[in-house]
């Protein structure tokens, strides 16, 4: 990464990429397949992924990754979240990024799915609460464990590192709920499980994944508003196209303006995660970003179900898939009220005068 | 005994009606999440049948309680506070006052007592797929063979269609009339030959609609109720009251309600920011309710609400989906979960959040009611 | 006052009455050549008021007045907001009601004003601040004191009831200030003035002030929005009439949403007032409706210049003069923010389960 | 000594801006509260002439800097950033590119070391009573009568007509022609007998602007500029730089700014309303910058935003009002004031909330920025 266009041929490399898997044109049947099951995605798929390098992007080349940025991350994750991909590379990609190198190799090749627990309780950004681990075990709870049904090792966030946990070993207790999207989150309970200790810092690559969440809820966004666009253009009322009426006009555009303040956004902290090197800055910039994508995700599925009508309050339909998505993830991470108090604590007032 | 209760001052009969509510109503039914199936309301339904309270509106004469205006409200008013669930109540409320107005003595003597009974159950037929808000570019046909009509077309947004035993149907019977003239209304059983129901299922994952199809189903001469080319107009006429249910505040008051349950349930009924919401919510609640009761008192007055009551629709929707919308908020997390939260259903944010979002398309979009209020109270130019 | 029509009746009458002083087809010449002089208003205007009775509406019959309710009075302040009428009714009859039958002969005629000193703090509702009466002196001071330049006497709360100060009384300064309507508010500062102290509680006619203020800005951007109703069916643009586009239409629908919830509010805080005997559900009630009218007729009157276009925002198109008058009286009396806070303190919880 | 400035990398011009400016801009002229008439802008116009940065963009052969888009946009940030005021800049902005363009070799020679010094000052004679955001439909005519043109109408909104002393002006040549074509863009004195000019009062009781009338006003045609239909087309090519500024980020963060100031006045700083109120603003402009940057960026790569700029216009100026609607709120009775708060310009709620109430309405009006997008970037059908 050495000049803004080898980083823009880069970032367009990733996206062509990620058309293999996550086609924008693509109907969402697989998707629909895959909702209400466990574990809720598709584990040859997941294969897929891992052979094309995806879940160690962000692993150093001398680990066996591709050592690519945040920007790359967040250009996959934003095309994923186009065509809803329900597999859990946002997490993977974490736990990759934290596990030592001789540990990746099963991991890198989709072998084993390791998935982070870092959450203790709801509406939080705290990495080091809920467990704790002496002489090899660990105690604790962690809850809204991701996609935690297709696991086979949890990355368990602890003070001072993480604790690598066996989904089956004795003491684990795992209990998945569904979510809207038709995926699932665990609650994972730990009685004096086996651990292997890891000491290490997650900021950066729990950061890195409320960044790529960020760029998951603007693909998603992006698509449903095109998809909305393009109905407005063919459905007909009282005789007209429904996109010829002002109202749903303005309202378009009114969408529009978010999807791209949130576009604006998310590049612009994915690049300021990659140049910065102030912590609180980078911080600043992601839950600005964060905040912007949950809320403008919100208004923009909100606003493309009433813009569909009847039509869109019906399962059958897209956009409520869209819907559902926004529902989990606009949370995820830390919602946007969380995201808008880090913001004010970290960010300096204004220094217009 | 009708006569009675219509005699009662207002707050007299609201206490009779409160006291019997609340010693009669099924408990295991009470502030559904959903619209109940027949299965799970017809104890309900039964029960006001049994007392005689079915139909308020109906004259005395045909089983109903004659009732005045003001006196129905009344009633609904102290359902609706209990958590009465909403019976399936298209007999009820459509296909009795249109026979009672329009119906022939047979039409009226078959039908009017098999609702009072609910031997008939009945669904609606007037949504279609390329006329959701537009009722009056309607395609079903119904075409006159001999003493029969053979309906074809596809309804849409059938509510309760899987339940009814009989369906109300809107149908063309002249082609070239205009828009909404050459429409007549049918009664047709469900059963009969070329009828399929397809449900339709809900983003909050519910099936209470349907859509439904006909092909080649015919009638006798004697479903038509009135004339061949008044359907429309009749069934118009129908919709005033709903057009005022619609903007009552009862949904938004009970989804504010269950907005405190969560925040006391996650802990932040203290905080400043929850505080100023739940206050604005609830200001914006009495507010309506106060311009929701000027509208109550033209219906008691007799009068018949003109076009400015879909002010009430557009704000009282508005307003549940944000009341909805910061239960999201604050239920974090566990607003993406497709369960109420430790199966409390009074903690459902998500579920909630869904059962919200219909509302401002269903009942003409509250697009087309912003329309109606710029041409037909701002009177403002075409 | 017994029957419902008897009401009826009396709030028709009042209406009529308010047309001779303030017709609702009036241009607002009078209004534009007021602003920016002082007093502010004009008093042989404020005598006709006096003669039609419009002090005195709420003092007792026994006292000289009408001995009416806060329907009518409200009846009477939403006429004068309509046409934006500057003498300071509602100011002074908040006085009149106070004042001791034997003080009243020449306030009721006209004579002499009298206008209440309530506020010592921006943005409160205490009446008991800023002034202390001891031996007949006064010693205090006092805030935005409603067209102040044109009193002859100052009515200030103080605890326990009320201080007469004359005007011009030694250790009386009043310093005026002009507001964005034209008018003025005062600062009138005491330093051991000579004063009559009358015991008293300025509680009922403080709250009933609130409510008429509500009422005047519910009458002002009713007729606002009136006017701008008439604007959008004459002005064209692009070869049409621009209340034929969608989007200004819709926007209009809303505004007459809350110029109905105001109305509505307005009028039933004003029955609890004349009804209620509970002094917390009067307060929660008056709150409430003061709120809904401040905000709503900032949402009115910045609507209507908007969708005026460039001739709303000059001086000689009328809508500026309803947006400054909202500037003026929306805090007036307490803010929305300040009722809606008192609201919040006062109010049940919804009892709905 | 121009072309050293445009060799220079983005930061050390930036530097070499700031510093001249901080050392040399009028700071009794720093941040005002309205646009400043010639008198008071004079000396910063007089400043900027003699150190040659009077127009950034003009070619160096005509007396101008030859600076990049992108250098211009640097330029311009600083001198927003430390406050300077507007100068009347019309013959700046537009009279000097579309002469540089279009004009004739005598009208260069004329009229552009006019403007580098001072000598002419002008304004603009666009819009009209009856064609507010429908700029083509003018009315104003220009009829060739011999070697003359005559020029009859009505302009308004012309900004500092009474300090200018040249105006351009669009007529119409052409009255068969369709819309927008048949519109020549004439150069006229101000002191040309038929012109009279009356001042137009505004809400916050300034007179930025005035009406100014033609009343067969006599020009040679020599006034008139390129080709005599062609006068739209030419000016709205020059429309492309103010259609980022006007979506600047810098007027709703200077409001911010004020907001703070105020808080800190009314004692509400650490409350938690106002805090979230003052950290959603904050959040608000700063996305916006981010958006405002990418056009930034286009510019810098010498691109022309596409008609998707106008969500900048959309945005800015929408939260520009919010943040004034704020500081009423805060200000309580002082933003009823007609004078700042203790003779303290920066203290000034009601001021700042009557100065943006027209920024969703300049520059084509919110409304019309919306259809151009619903038109042109969703091409969302007519």
């Amino acid at each position: 990464m050495t000049t803004a266009e080898d980083r823009s041929e880069s970032l367009r490399m990733i996206r062509d990429s990620a058309a293999g898997i996550a086609p924008r044109t693509s109907d969402l049947k697989r998707i629909r397949a895959l909702r209400f099951t466990e574990p809720g995605f598709d584990k040859s798929v997941w294969r897929e992924m891992c052979e094309m390098g995806w879940l160690g992007l962000l692993v150093p080349e001398d680990a066996g990754g591709s050592g690519l940025g945040v920007q790359e991350f967040c250009a996959l994750t934003e095309e994923l979240g186009a065509s809803l991909i329900p597999e859990p590379l946002i997490a993977g990609a974490m736990a990759a990024r934290l596990l030592p190198p001789d540990h990746l190799a099963d991991v890198l090749s989709g072998e084993r799915i390791v998935l982070p627990a870092w959450q203790s309780r709801p509406l939080s950004l705290e990495l080091n609460d809920g467990g704790h681990v002496g002489n090899g075990r660990i105690t604790g709870k962690k809850i809204f464990v991701p996609m935690a049904a297709g696991a086979d090792t949890f990355l368990v966030t602890v003070p001072g590192g993480f604790a690598l946990v066996d989904r089956h070993a004795a003491g684990v207790h795992l209990d998945c709920q569904t979510t809207q999207d038709g995926g699932n989150q665990g609650t994972l309970t730990l009685e004096d499980a086996a651990a292997e200790f890891i000491p290490g810092d997650a900021t950066e690559a729990f950061e890195t994944s409320i960044m790529a969440t960020s760029a998951y809820l603007l693909g998603a966004m992006d698509r449903v508003f095109g998809m909305t666009m393009d109905y407005l253009k063919t459905r007909e009322q009282f005789g007209r196209k429904i996109g010829s009426f002002q109202a749903l006009q303005h309202r378009s555009a009114d969408l529009k303006i978010q999807v791209s303040l949130a576009r604006a956004t998310v590049n612009a902290a994915a690049k300021t995660m990659d140049d910065s090197g102030d912590a609180a800055v980078r911080k600043a910039a992601v839950s600005r970003a964060k905040a912007r994508a949950s809320d403008a995700a919100s208004v923009v599925t909100r606003g493309c179900i009433q813009l569909h009508g009847g039509i869109g309050y019906t399962d059958a339909a897209d956009p409520g898939l869209f819907l559902r998505k926004m529902m989990v993830l606009a949370p995820a991470y830390g919602s946007a009220a969380l995201h808008r108090a880090r913001f004010r604590d970290l960010a300096p007032a204004g220094d217009e005068d | 005994m009708q006569q009675d209760l219509d005699a009662l001052s207002d707050d007299a009969f609201r206490q009779v009606v409160r006291d019997w509510v609340e010693a009669n109503y099924p408990p295991e039914i009470r502030n559904p999440l959903k619209r109940l199936h027949w299965d799970e309301c017809k104890s309900w339904y039964f029960l006001l049948a049994e007392k005689g309270w079915l139909c308020p509106g109906w004259p005395t004469e045909h089983g109903g309680m004659g009732l005045s205006p003001g006196k129905q409200l009344i009633m609904l008013d102290e359902f609706e506070r209990h958590g009465c669930a909403r019976t399936i109540d298209q007999g009820v409320l459509m296909v009795g006052p249109l026979l009672i107005a329009h119906g022939t003595e047979e039409q009226k003597a078959f039908f009017l007592p098999k609702v009072l009974t609910g031997e008939h159950v009945w669904c609606q037929g007037y949504s279609e797929p390329n006329a959701g808000s537009d009722l009056a570019s309607l395609r079903t046909v119904a075409e006159r063979d001999g003493d029969d009509y053979v309906i074809n077309g596809q309804k849409i947004w059938t509510s309760m269609a899987m339940d009814a035993n009989w369906i109300y149907v809107l149908a063309r019977t002249d082609r070239k009339a205009k828009k909404q003239e050459g429409i007549g209304f049918f009664l047709v059983p469900m059963d009969t030959p070329g009828i399929t129901v397809r449900p339709l299922l809900t983003l909050d994952l519910n099936e209470e609609f349907a859509e439904t199809f006909f092909d080649d189903v015919r009638v006798p001469a004697t479903a038509l109720v009135g004339l061949p080319n008044k359907g429309w107009s009749m069934a118009k006429a129908l919709l005033g009251f709903e057009r005022i249910f619609v903007g009552s505040p009862k949904q938004s008051a009970y989804a504010l309600a269950r907005l405190r349950d969560l925040a006391a349930r996650m802990g932040v009924t203290d905080e400043t920011d929850f505080q100023a919401a739940a206050n604005r919510h609830q200001q914006d609640v009495d507010d309506l309710t106060d311009l929701y009761e000027t509208y109550v008192e033209q219906v008691r007055q007799g009068e018949v609400p003109g076009p400015d009551v879909s002010m009430l629709k557009v704000y009282q929707t508005e307003l549940y989906q944000r009341i909805t919308e910061t239960m999201l908020e604050i239920a974090g997390e566990h607003g993406g979960m497709l369960e109420p939260m430790e199966g409390n259903r009074a903690l459902n944010p998500a579920g909630l959040f869904l059962q919200s979002r219909p509302s401002t398309i269903y009942s003409g979009t509250n697009e087309i009611q912003r329309n109606i209020l710029s041409k037909n109270v701002l009177e403002l130019p075409g």
